[in-house]
């Protein structure tokens, strides 16, 4: 029961790892042509270009990677300080000595 | 720990420390901000943590100040966020002067927001590594 | 609606988590004894006035978008709230509630609760952050909130197997929660883009079968389900679920199964419209029905009241997912009942939970072998958990009759009938699967050790009974329900809608 | 052929073995970051642009900010790589608390042992 198992689980992580390479060997358009998105056949340029092109005048933050982080998607960085403040609490409930207070 | 461990980290422990403050103020101009300054600041107490152990680090900074910083870098980002809703129409909006590109006073809310951030990382880092190592 | 509503919805429970901690401190200083619990009983009430605030407009046809920072969709985030947002986000903040007062008596008895319901605010806030939001990177940040706050609180107790369940949970749940990440990454590097409505519109184009379909797309799709179904449970990916909610404290089992359990199915009916748009019908439909089958069969043999609820969640969600599919495959009634369902089975199965906590709060056990005969001592407790299981295996008069018939009939509508065999058949098995544990703990020989028992506390009794009530009024009339899943899912397969109302902007 | 994303799958391949197949609740963990590294690998390899700088306004780009915009990298997935690994460094420390625990009360590292205890 156990080699089959292990058996059946290494089956499906050579599937996945083949299936993943494969995915990856042919994405279009290849590696280095940031801006270019095929989509159809139909040729769009990513979000990422407006950002690049608007970011200093619209923040005035000369990093355009903070002018994301905390203005375009500043929620997402709010969603990612409550994470950190989740697991500071998770932690802290690992760790506290448990008082029953009958 | 020996001897040339404890020397070289008390004296190394301000410069790191300054280090992880101009990452986590300059987030805005340079790459940096206050997630990766603030694991800076926290590394240079945990520094401490190895050479003395837990007791010397915690009195630079002891658990309660650390759940204070904790607070007042969480409070700092509610303040910023609800003040764009006071003063402009959305939350997190931004409502200070933008400045001027590439100084150290511009981006508007940017800056604070990091500085928030960045308390809030070292104080959270700090105490995962109280917790973890108290008994 | 209350102005900034939207955001309030989430900001409420947020914020009220920060602040507990601090709230425990002042407590524990000026010895308030129950603080802590009714601060977040308060917090969310006001996230239930928040949301309900919402409802009349956009069940008044209006999708409400709210822009972060100001910044307009395609480069900001915003939440979108439209009929099957505002379904899921009532009954997140309405059951939370009645969770949060049974949790006020459950927890009496343990220490350190200002963590406790930090973590269970904290849960309800990642639930509200994925239910509302229109930025598919956004939902992956909210799901880790809920998703980390969950795994500690199963281990709250810090017993051999709530440890253990809570790593089993943490490791099954990160692989998930990875897949949709790379799901995400995927999906940026093909389209460009992370709002779910630009998603939609620029994917439209692979709705027909005018385009092949690129295989990266395929696997984005296929990484994401298999993301959202761990999170579901669904039969090969649901080890991780019957050890979490045995082991976890009532309370959470009851938040989990009740509220919880929305999130996933949420996003099982946006799957098919936004942003993919590809067929996954006959994948839900396959799903559903051996999550069904398997769930039920295992319920059957399990000697742990608790272990039974559990296995029975995976059952009934097998039921909402059948449905859903069936509505992808042209069966609007399908899709109505999978949601009607979702309603009717987050309210008993909270109920169910309750009861078994209760029985557990009271006698030290969770075991069919040492209980029995408790309907005497406890006889609301009894009562409510007939309720329950009547509704769960579909007797008429109550609500859960009124869903699964909904799904029988649209099983017939898109020419499945073999579905419907297997939907009744399954019922039956839950039926008998809840007579037998209804009589092993209420009915029967009492062992003498539990003579002296006594009812529940009346705050648990209080949440249960109002939820047993709903119950029966749903079942009576239906109508009620009907008016708020009809809208729910006509919004869900309005995405031509939704695209217009974000991405036009109002 | 993108060698690049070819690794990174590799790499998600690789965590997920070490999930599938390691008995140590330590190992399953790197497994875990493992993975997640992957994923980061691609997201941030699919913003890259041939001969691209960093997405930081310094020196004379300031004056000419156009040939900016078509000179860097795409500066979105790099905010969401700082997204993501904030969130992984948080399941890694809730993991490791409570493999800290297990070991501390249950005296095991294998989580089918703490499984045995409990029943």
């Amino acid at each position: 029961m156990e080699k089959v198992q292990r058996a059946l689980a290494l089956v499906l992580v050579i599937a996945v790892g083949v299936f993943l390479t494969l995915t990856a060997s042919s994405i279009e358009p290849p590696f280095g042509s940031f801006p270019l998105r095929q989509v159809g056949t139909e040729i769009e340029t990513s979000v990422g270009q407006q950002y690049l092109e608007n970011a200093p005048q619209q923040t005035g933050a000369a990093n355009v990677v903070t002018s994301i982080v905390w203005g375009y998607r500043g929620y997402d960085t709010l969603g990612e300080s409550t994470v950190l403040f989740t697991a500071v609490v998770g932690v802290l409930m690992a760790f506290r000595a448990m008082r029953r207070n009958e | 720990m020996t001897i040339i461990v404890r020397t070289t980290s008390r004296l190394l422990f301000p410069f790191i420390f300054l280090f992880g403050v101009y990452i986590v103020l300059h987030g805005h101009l340079t790459p940096g901000g206050g997630f990766p300054g603030g694991v800076i600041i926290a590394a240079s107490v945990v520094m401490l943590i190895l050479a003395y152990g837990i007791e010397r680090a915690q009195q630079r900074v002891s658990i309660l100040q650390a759940e204070m910083l904790d607070i007042i870098g969480s409070a700092t980002i509610a303040v910023i966020g609800i003040l764009g809703i006071l003063l402009g129409a959305y939350f997190l909006q931004n409502v200070f002067p933008l400045g001027e590109l590439g100084k150290l006073f511009s981006a508007g809310n940017l800056a604070l927001l990091y500085i928030g951030v960045g308390l809030k990382v070292t104080a959270s880092i700090l105490l995962i590594f109280y917790a973890m190592l108290s008994d | 609606m209350i102005p900034q509503a939207p955001i309030l919805a989430i900001v409420v429970p947020l914020f009220s988590a920060f602040l507990m901690p601090m709230i425990g401190l002042l407590s524990k200083r000026y010895n308030i004894d129950r603080a802590c619990d009714w601060f977040a009983v308060a917090a969310m009430v006001g996230t239930l006035i928040v949301v309900a605030s919402m409802a009349p407009t956009v069940w008044g046809g209006q999708i409400i978008v709210y822009k972060f920072g100001d910044w307009s969709p395609p480069w900001g985030i915003n939440l979108a709230i439209d009929a099957l947002s505002i379904q899921m986000a009532l009954m997140i903040a309405g059951l939370g509630t009645l969770v949060m007062v049974y949790s006020v008596a459950y927890m009496q008895r343990d220490s350190r609760r200002d963590l406790f319901y930090t973590l269970a605010l904290l849960v309800i806030t990642g639930m509200m952050g994925t239910i509302l939001t229109g930025d598919i990177f956004n939902f992956y940040v909210f799901l880790e909130i809920m998703s980390v706050a969950s795994y500690a609180l199963i281990a709250f107790r810090r017993d051999s197997s709530g440890i253990e369940a809570g790593l089993k949970y943490l490791f099954i749940g990160s692989l998930g929660t990875s897949f949709v990440l790379l799901s995400i990454a995927m999906l940026y590097s093909f389209v460009g883009s992370l709002n779910i409505a630009d998603l939609g519109a620029k994917l439209a184009i692979y709705r027909g079968a005018a385009q092949p379909v690129p295989t990266i797309l395929v696997a984005s799709l296929a990484l994401f389900v298999t993301g959202i179904m761990i999170k579901v449970a669904m039969v090969p990916f649901h080890i991780w679920l019957p050890d979490a909610f045995t082991a976890a404290p009532t309370a959470v089992s009851a938040l989990l199964a009740g509220p919880a359990a929305v999130v996933g199915i949420y996003w099982v009916a946006r799957l098919p419209y936004l942003p993919f748009g590809l067929p996954v019908g006959i994948i839900l439909v396959s799903l559903g029905l051996l999550s069904m089958i398997v769930g039920v069969l295992m319920a059957l043999t399990q000697r742990d009241f608790k272990r039974m609820l559990a296995y029975h969640v995976i059952s009934q969600k097998g039921y909402m997912v059948l449905g859903i599919g069936l509505g992808t495959l042209g069966s609007v009634l399908g899709a109505q009942g999978g949601l009607f369902h979702l309603l009717n089975h987050s309210i008993y199965k909270s109920m169910l939970f309750m009861c078994a906590g209760a029985v557990l709060y009271r006698t030290g056990s969770q075991k069919f072998e040492e209980l029995g005969g408790l309907g005497k001592n406890m006889p609301l407790t009894a009562l409510t958990f007939l309720i329950g299981s009547l509704a769960i295996s579909g007797i008429p008069p109550l609500n859960g009759f009124v869903s699964k018939y909904t799904i029988y009939l649209g099983g017939i509508e898109a020419g499945l009938p073999i579905v419907t065999i297997i939907a009744v058949l399954v019922s039956a098995l839950t039926f008998a699967s809840f007579f037998k544990a209804f009589s092993s703990v209420f009915l029967g020989q009492r062992p003498k050790h539990l003579r002296d028992i006594q009812e529940a506390p009346k705050l648990m009794l209080f949440p249960m009974l109002a939820m047993a009530v709903v119950c029966i009024v749903i079942g009576l009339f239906p109508a009620l329900g009907f008016n708020v899943v009809g809208p729910a899912q006509a919004a869900a397969e309005n995405s031509a809608g939704y695209i217009g109302h974000v991405i036009g902007g109002i | 052929m993108s060698l690049n994303y070819v690794i990174a799958m590799l790499l998600i391949t690789l965590g997920l073995y070490c999930l599938l197949f390691k008995r140590n609740l330590i190992k399953l963990i790197i497994g875990l970051s493992v993975m997640t590294d992957g994923i980061h690998l691609f997201l941030i390899s699919m913003g890259y642009r041939t001969g691209g700088i960093a997405p930081i306004v310094t020196g004379e780009s300031t004056s000419n900010l156009p040939n900016f915009a078509s000179r860097a990298v795409d500066p979105l997935p790099q905010a969401l790589v700082l997204t993501s690994i904030v969130i992984n460094i948080c399941i890694t420390a809730m993991a490791l608390s409570l493999s800290i625990y297990a070991y501390r009360h249950y005296g095991t590292l294998d989580p089918s042992k703490i499984r045995r205890l409990s029943e």
